[in-house]
């Protein structure tokens, strides 16, 4: 016989105001199994928790209902004071009987007679509660992070710095990303490779940080804790231990004329190339796509059509016949800092997306991206900094700068602000006049965004300071006339249409999510949103969480970030896993599906539906061992507690703990609607 | 026939099999045969009465059949559905089967004959018409000549459930209340139905009680609701359920409307084909959602 | 067993009578159950039903039913679908009733008096079931619904005249004229009915409508129709005698001494257990009882019928199953039929109606087991080897 | 729409139905809880019930409500794409298809049965939800013909024939059925 006690909080007036309490407790003391029903002012406060502390230990109690607030606000707090008081947690439900009640209803009867089903239903459900222990899984304390750019070398270096062996992954040949690409970085124009640089080695240095380049993510098993991480390492041609890093397989590679992705194409490279010159690891690649020697092989050839760098490889750290090879790194959690590319708005584009043809990128040589004329003004680009028009490399005299070109343009198919745009349009247009102390630089912008520490100081320096013209408004169309790009704009300030003959024009492309984030999500079941971006578990209060435990995600591939967000994120994440590592074991929330085994067939609709792959076929032995039958197992660690699979199995033989069929069932009756 | 008892015979004699189901003439017309004798392969038959699915006779829990030993089945193409069904739910190992498959052209409404007799309109079982399977691809013996496409049935099934959803929401009801009140709760339609093999039912579940136990309307509508849904896309149409409920519940009905959901919901018609995964279980992102606000 | 004796009183009531005795009942607000056609195309089913749907003969079911009128009285019709058990163990009934006050349970019990019905031209394998029955619902517990629904009741039995390939009355101690567990018997006759009162609540039902009813000698052409009578029933014995004739005697002690024979341990493989046989079986009387909950703290215990055929039947709490497949199961069937019950009360379980054999389509053969095991028993040291 | 329906039924005279919702935790629930937080008023003839998951949910649950007593159900969750499980609700949308069709099949006006998606950050649509519910159901009346199939208990009269199965019941619900 279970001895229910009910607790009726009037929170304040809060609750009061509508519902009679007293009238509610009172009822609530005639119910089967209900052994103490009181009502107090303030249950959540500490003579409300003691209140309740004294009934379970007065009356023994077997359950715990309080009707008070939404269970959202007080459930942990009012199962910690049960725990406190010798009642296993589990038997604490709460009543909502303000949010779903008070607060919406007027009539004082109508409230209060709702306020006694709805506890009613509650302590139905608590009579039917069974005691649960949390869940302990073992934690693998090593740590994946996705990402070599500026935040995943910052989660790295944190986690490793906390003890922890990390493994990072790059997808290309060199750590580093976006930020090493950059020339001089707002609001403060430090020099991005000289800030970034010593964190690229320090990771590749650190003892802890185990870099995986050139490589990407195959496969994720397990969970929280236990994540197996299957990496692939993309043939490289080049044998990582051999390799000095000297260079001269570099200077023997006849295919000299490949754009260089480093300097966005505007610099040329070699088919065996490192990216840069400060490239972490610096051991060079071979890309076998423009590789005149696999060309070769690709049409055919019975002998090999090169070689020379093979051959000018004194280590003989060069073999063609390399295949991709895969690894498998146990850890306990992820970190994804995949990071953006920027909207390329030229060429055909992805669904949902229209691109800028009117803008003739792509077209127009003189028409460029952001990072393009970062290369441009970066010391180590293709113009060793000095600012040169691409078509024929003339100094430009004016310069347009068109802000959110993509960005909150929902016509273009996005809606979202790319939010660093309009700070590095202040910082290009800087840096340009510092450069051509008699050129013109014209922005067209809708409005300025510079929140953040300096920045609007930063972009106003940009205007009065070294006179960069800002003109309100959008750019219909970019054109080439003779010489010169037109750009046809419209001053919605003066209301007037202005038409310009510029030398060169930058727009300020939208950043997008890497290519590949979908199927990345994928595999580490995380959702994403409509564009593509990682959604996190909550948008304010658990920014780096991802809704699959263990997983964490910094920097832009969760929004667009600016470098500083981007670490701050990163250092969050680094914290997160920390926390995550500091104790051997996890204790998660039983409220998990178990099998009944001595029902279940093992027809496996359940491992159909599950979300989290947590369940799995298991053999069942008799007592002296031999193989009687097959059913479905669930694993407790990966099931998050949807309850979906109970929902499908036809013969009710899995149970989601904490909202069993006892439970549900027991609610609907006790909302019988009879006489 | 000749060409069926003869690979019973050999079967049997080869000790592939150790018992062959089929059918067999008896005192009131055709039935299920386990013929575990070579000698008695000549019992087997094969006619327009030969109705019965004996892919129940499969169900993993029915351990007095797998006493019998390694099983050789007979199986018109709508059985090969069951079978289908029975693999993709994991309930049945292709290798522990040999499956006969027989050419059919159709069977009849009412078998308990002392002959076959010859399909009309009047006689037929309006499942057979449009069936989409006479030949079984799933088996490993296919017997029998082509056979020639099953009568149209005075009335099809649709024809039926057409009839029945043109009524206003009303006479439905009244029209299902009927026929569930008179339900006893044998569970003749679950025993029969080759892919009802739960170990434990969910009527039978007592903790909680979902389906009432007592036969009264209450419990019969939710009996009936339930039986129907837990064969959402997986019902066969092999039409034993009716055929065995002692008051004749005109169970195809059921059977049929979800076939018809299914199909014009997610495109989904129940095969031969264990691959075909069901409706049920499955998801498309767009599916459609109409109903819902 | 016994036969329509000429010496007991015997009375006449033309067709007429009979149907405005009928309408007296119903005037005077009594229950009166009889065999009714029931036209399944004239109900919203017909939509249904494709046998409605097809021109010529139109499908006709056969139920006991309360009578709305003395017009729908229809006596020349065959066995009906469900046997007359269903109107003395219901398919499911209210034993009581529990409310929860606190930790107080309150009990609402169930009327036990029932007011006076009668059953017209019930078959006799019906009436003979329910007396067969009385005696496990009056062995160590007396059925106080059961006995009150048996008081209640006055069973005029109809000497049956449909007899098809799965009646086997006659096999196993009744006889399609037999008035066990009736309380009158009519045998249909040129004109009308003879009627022969064999209990005091026949004889009171014959008192009541006294005008009704002429002393059968005093009829004209009395002599005649008696003969036509004995000579028709007589017939009638003869055409289900050769359906099945077996020794029950001996049958019932091979069963007893041969419970794991081959024979008797095999029987189940084609059964699918759907217990359809028990439903419509007149004997069979095994009941399961549930307590439906309807809110908190408050529902309704019932009984309903259960089936030996079901897993469910035995399954232990532990999850052990004594009769773990449908091999036991069926042999349970028989075991109990024609050896427990017979060794207990004297009595087979079973009074040969042959619905368990209509309604089973998986060929389930009672006539046909029966058979099979008379010869066994028959020769013993066959069965002994 | 909600301001255009007469949410206080009982003030009115109106029939009050009863309706069981079961929605889920994350989406739903919240947004009932935003719905609170924010005061909007709505009916107060829905009782909620909680679950993890729409995917959670079984339509036993609402056959289960209906038989006891309930006018009306509403299921709700979180919209496509939003599910906290990232697919149960997916799952849980092909199951009620199927309900809701096969319900309409037996002759259960479609509009005692609700089905929405409410986001954790939509209590306004939660109010909309439950009062369009509450509008529906109070013109379609009690949902007597789902009570007519209840069993003779044991305070009234236990049945003296068959089962009150074959005959009264459904003769009675044909006179009430919605």
């Amino acid at each position: 016989m279970s001895r229910v006690g009910v607790f009726v909080c009037h929170c304040g007036e809060n609750i009061a105001r509508t519902v009679d309490c007293e009238a509610v407790a009172e009822a609530l003391r005639e119910h089967p199994g209900v052994a103490v029903a009181e009502d107090y002012k303030y249950m959540c406060s500490d003579p409300g928790q003691a209140l309740v502390k004294k009934a379970i230990e007065e009356n023994n109690l077997t359950g715990v209902v309080i009707a008070a607030c939404s269970p959202h606000m007080h459930e942990k707090t009012f199962r910690r004071a049960c725990d406190q008081a010798g009642l296993n947690q589990f038997m604490c439900e709460m009543a909502n009987v303000r949010e779903h009640c008070s607060w919406i209803h007027e009539d004082r009867g109508e409230a209060t007679s709702k306020a006694i089903d709805i506890t009613r239903t509650i302590v139905e459900k608590v009579k039917h509660n069974r005691p649960l222990e949390s869940i302990h899984i073992p934690v693998t304390k090593r740590a994946l992070v996705i990402g070599g750019g500026i935040a995943g070398i910052q989660a790295a270096l944190d986690i490793a710095d906390g003890g922890h062996e990390v493994v990072l992954i790059e997808k290309e040949a060199s750590i580093g990303g976006h930020m090493s690409q950059l020339s001089e970085t707002f609001p403060t124009l430090d020099c991005s490779q000289c800030i970034l640089t010593p964190r690229m080695v320090e990771a590749y240095q650190h003892p802890n940080i185990k870099l995986h380049t050139w490589s990407e993510v195959e496969k994720v098993d397990g969970y929280i804790g236990n994540f197996e991480v299957t990496i692939r390492k993309k043939a490289r041609s080049v044998d990582e231990d051999l390799c000095n890093g000297c260079g001269d397989c570099q200077a023997a590679c006849p295919a000299k004329r490949i754009p260089s992705e480093f300097e966005a194409g505007l610099g040329k490279r070699t088919a065996i190339y490192v990216p840069f010159p400060q490239a972490v690891p610096n051991i060079p690649v071979l890309d076998r796509v423009n590789c005149t020697l696999f060309k070769g092989r690709r049409k055919g050839l019975k002998k090999d059509a090169c070689g020379k760098c093979k051959e000018a490889c004194l280590k003989e750290a060069i073999d063609f016949d390399t295949e991709d090879t895969f690894v498998t790194e146990a850890v306990g959690a992820i970190v994804v800092a995949t990071g953006f590319k920027l909207y390329d708005i030229g060429r055909d584009q992805p669904e949902g997306l229209k691109g800028y043809g009117e803008y003739g990128y792509g077209e127009v040589p003189d028409v460029i991206d952001g990072l393009q004329f970062e290369r441009l003004a970066s010391a180590s680009g293709p113009t060793e900094g000095a600012i040169l028009r691409p078509s024929d490399g003339k100094e430009p005299k004016t310069v347009v700068f068109v802000h959110c070109v993509g960005s909150r343009d929902p016509e273009k198919g996005i809606s979202y602000c790319s939010k660093i745009c309009c700070m590095y349009n202040a910082k290009h247009a800087m840096l340009y006049k510092h450069k051509v102390h008699d050129g013109r630089a014209i922005a067209f912008y809708m409005d300025i965004r510079a929140g953040g520490k300096g920045y609007d100081e930063f972009s106003r320096r940009a205007i009065e300071e070294d006179g960069a013209e800002y003109v309100r408004g959008r750019v219909s169309r970019i054109f080439r006339d003779g010489d010169v790009v037109k750009v046809w704009g419209y001053d919605t300030l003066s209301g007037e249409q202005v038409v310009i003959d510029a030398d060169m024009v930058v727009l300020a492309t939208a950043m997008r999510p890497q290519d590949g984030i979908r199927e990345l999500a994928q595999k580490l079941s995380v959702s994403t949103d409509e564009h593509g971006f990682i959604n996190e578990a909550h948008p304010k209060l658990r920014p780096v969480e991802t809704n699959t435990a263990g997983v964490f995600i910094a920097g832009a591939c969760q929004a667009p970030r600016d470098i500083p967000e981007a670490v701050a994120m990163a250092s969050a994440t680094g914290a997160k896993v920390l926390g995550l590592f500091s104790a051997d074991e996890l204790e998660r929330e039983p409220a998990v599906a178990v099998v009944d085994e001595n029902t279940c067939i093992g027809c496996m609709r359940c491992e159909l539906v599950c979300p989290y792959g947590a369940i799995e076929q298991r053999e069942i032995c008799t007592v002296d061992g031999h193989v009687c039958g097959h059913v479905a197992y669930v694993n407790p660690g990966v099931c998050q507690g949807c309850g979906t699979c109970q929902a499908v199995c036809l013969s009710k033989s899995v149970e989601l703990q904490t909202f069993t069929d006892e439970q549900i069932f027991s609610e609907i009756n006790a909302l019988c609607y009879w006489e | 026939m000749n060409e069926l008892r003869e690979l019973a015979r050999t079967l049997l004699t080869d000790g592939t099999v150790r018992v062959i189901i089929g059918w067999e003439d008896a005192r009131r017309g055709a039935r299920p045969a386990f013929v575990t004798d070579p000698a008695d392969a000549d019992r087997l038959i094969f006619d327009t009465r030969c109705v019965h699915n004996l892919v129940t006779y499969l169900d993993p829990r029915r351990d007095n059949v797998a006493e019998l030993g390694k099983i050789g089945l007979v199986v018109k193409g709508c059985d090969a559905k069951a079978i289908a069904g029975l693999l993709r739910e994991a309930q049945l190992n292709r290798d522990d089967v040999v499956l006969i498959g027989v050419r059919c052209g159709g069977v009849l409404e009412e078998n308990e004959l002392p002959a076959a007799v010859p399909l009309t309109p009047e006689n037929v079982a309006p499942r057979c018409y449009g069936c989409d399977n006479r030949e079984p691809a799933l088996v490993d013996h296919l017997l029998g000549e082509a056979q020639p496409e099953p009568p149209r049935p005075v009335t099809t099934i649709d024809e039926r459930v057409a009839a029945l959803d043109a009524k206003p929401l009303e006479e439905r009801w009244a029209f299902w209340t009927e026929q569930f009140g008179k339900c006893v709760r044998c569970y003749a339609c679950r025993q029969v139905c080759p892919l009802c093999v739960c170990e434990r039912c969910v009527a039978e579940k007592t903790r909680p009680q979902w389906i009432e136990a007592s036969a009264h309307p209450r419990g019969n509508m939710s009996w009936n609701i339930t039986r129907a849904l837990h064969l959402a896309g997986r019902c066969v149409d092999c039409g034993e359920c009716e055929r065995f409920c002692p008051v004749g519940i005109p169970l195809s009905l059921m059977n049929r409307k979800l076939q018809q959901i299914v199909g014009e919901r997610y495109g989904y018609t129940v095969s031969d084909d264990p691959e075909n995964a069901a409706p049920i279980g499955d998801y498309r992102l767009d599916d459609k959602q109409e109903f819902i606000k | 067993m016994t036969h329509a004796a000429p010496t007991r009183e015997t009375y006449f009531i033309s067709d007429d009578d009979l149907r405005a005795l009928t309408g007296e009942l119903l005037g005077a607000g009594t229950e009166v159950i009889a065999p009714v056609a029931v036209d399944v195309c004239a109900s919203p089913s017909a939509i249904a039903s494709s046998a409605c749907l097809r021109p010529g003969v139109k499908p006709i079911d056969i139920e006991y039913r309360a009578l709305e009128g003395a017009a729908e009285l229809d006596l020349s019709r065959g066995l009906p679908v469900l046997s007359l058990k269903q109107y003395f163990l219901p398919e499911y009934e209210a034993l009581c009733g529990w409310r929860e006050h606190g930790i107080e349970v309150e009990i609402d019990a169930v009327p036990t008096e029932f007011a006076p019905r009668v059953v017209l031209a019930a078959k006799p394998c019906d009436s003979a079931a329910l007396a067969v029955v009385d005696k496990v619902m009056n062995w160590d517990y007396q059925d106080e619904l059961w006995n009150g629904r048996r008081e209640a009741t006055t069973i005029v039995n109809m000497a049956c005249p449909v007899i098809d390939e799965s009646c086997f009355c006659t096999a196993v101690g009744t006889a399609p004229d037999d008035d066990k567990g009736a309380d009158a018997l009519l045998t249909p006759v040129e004109g009308g009915y003879l009627m022969e009162a064999t209990t005091d609540k026949g004889r009171a039902l014959v008192e009541a409508h006294a005008a009704r009813f002429k002393a059968a000698t005093d009829a004209g052409g009395a002599e005649q129709r008696g003969r036509q009578a004995a000579e028709e029933r007589a017939a009638a014995r003869v055409r289900v005698a050769a359906n099945l004739e077996i020794d029950a005697a001996s049958v019932r002690d091979w069963i007893d001494t041969h419970f794991e024979d081959p024979l008797l341990a095999a029987l189940g493989v084609r059964c699918n257990g759907c217990g359809a046989c028990s439903s419509v079986c007149p004997t069979c009387h095994c009941f399961d009882i549930v307590d439906e909950e309807e809110g908190i703290g408050k529902g309704t215990r019932r009984r309903c019928w259960d089936t030996c055929q079901a897993p469910t039947f035995t399954l232990h709490a532990s999850g052990h199953n004594p009769r773990d497949s449908q091999n036991p199961r069926y042999r349970q069937r028989i075991n109990h039929k024609f050896s427990v019950y017979p060794l207990k009360f004297g009595e087979v379980l079973c009074t040969g109606c042959g619905r368990c054999t209509r309604v089973c389509h998986a060929g389930q053969d009672l006539v046909e087991i029966l058979q099979a095991i008379d010869v066994a028993a028959r020769r013993p040291e066959v069965a002994a080897t | 729409m909600s301001d255009s329906i007469d949410i206080n039924g009982a003030a009115a005279g109106l029939f009050e139905p009863r309706i069981t919702a079961f929605v889920c935790n994350w989406c739903t629930y919240t947004g009932a809880d935003l719905a609170g937080t924010s005061r909007l008023h709505m009916a107060s003839n829905v009782r909620i019930i909680r679950l993890p998951c729409t995917g959670r949910i079984d339509p036993l649950f609402i056959i289960k409500a209906f038989e006891r007593g309930a006018d009306g159900v509403i299921v709700s969750g979180c919209h496509p794409a939003d599910c906290h499980y990232t697919s149960g609700n997916y799952h849980a949308r092909r199951r009620f298809a199927v309900f809701h069709d096969i319900m309409e099949f037996i002759g259960v006006d479609p509009r005692r049965m609700t089905f929405s998606w409410v986001s954790a950050s939509e209590g306004a649509k939660w109010r909309d939800v439950v009062n369009e519910a509450v509008t529906n159901v109070r013109a379609l009346g009690p949902f007597a013909a789902y009570r007519a199939l209840a069993p003779e208990g044991a305070g009234r009269a236990a049945p003296a024939g068959p089962s009150a199965a074959a005959v009264p019941a459904s003769a009675g619900a044909k006179a009430e059925a919605s």
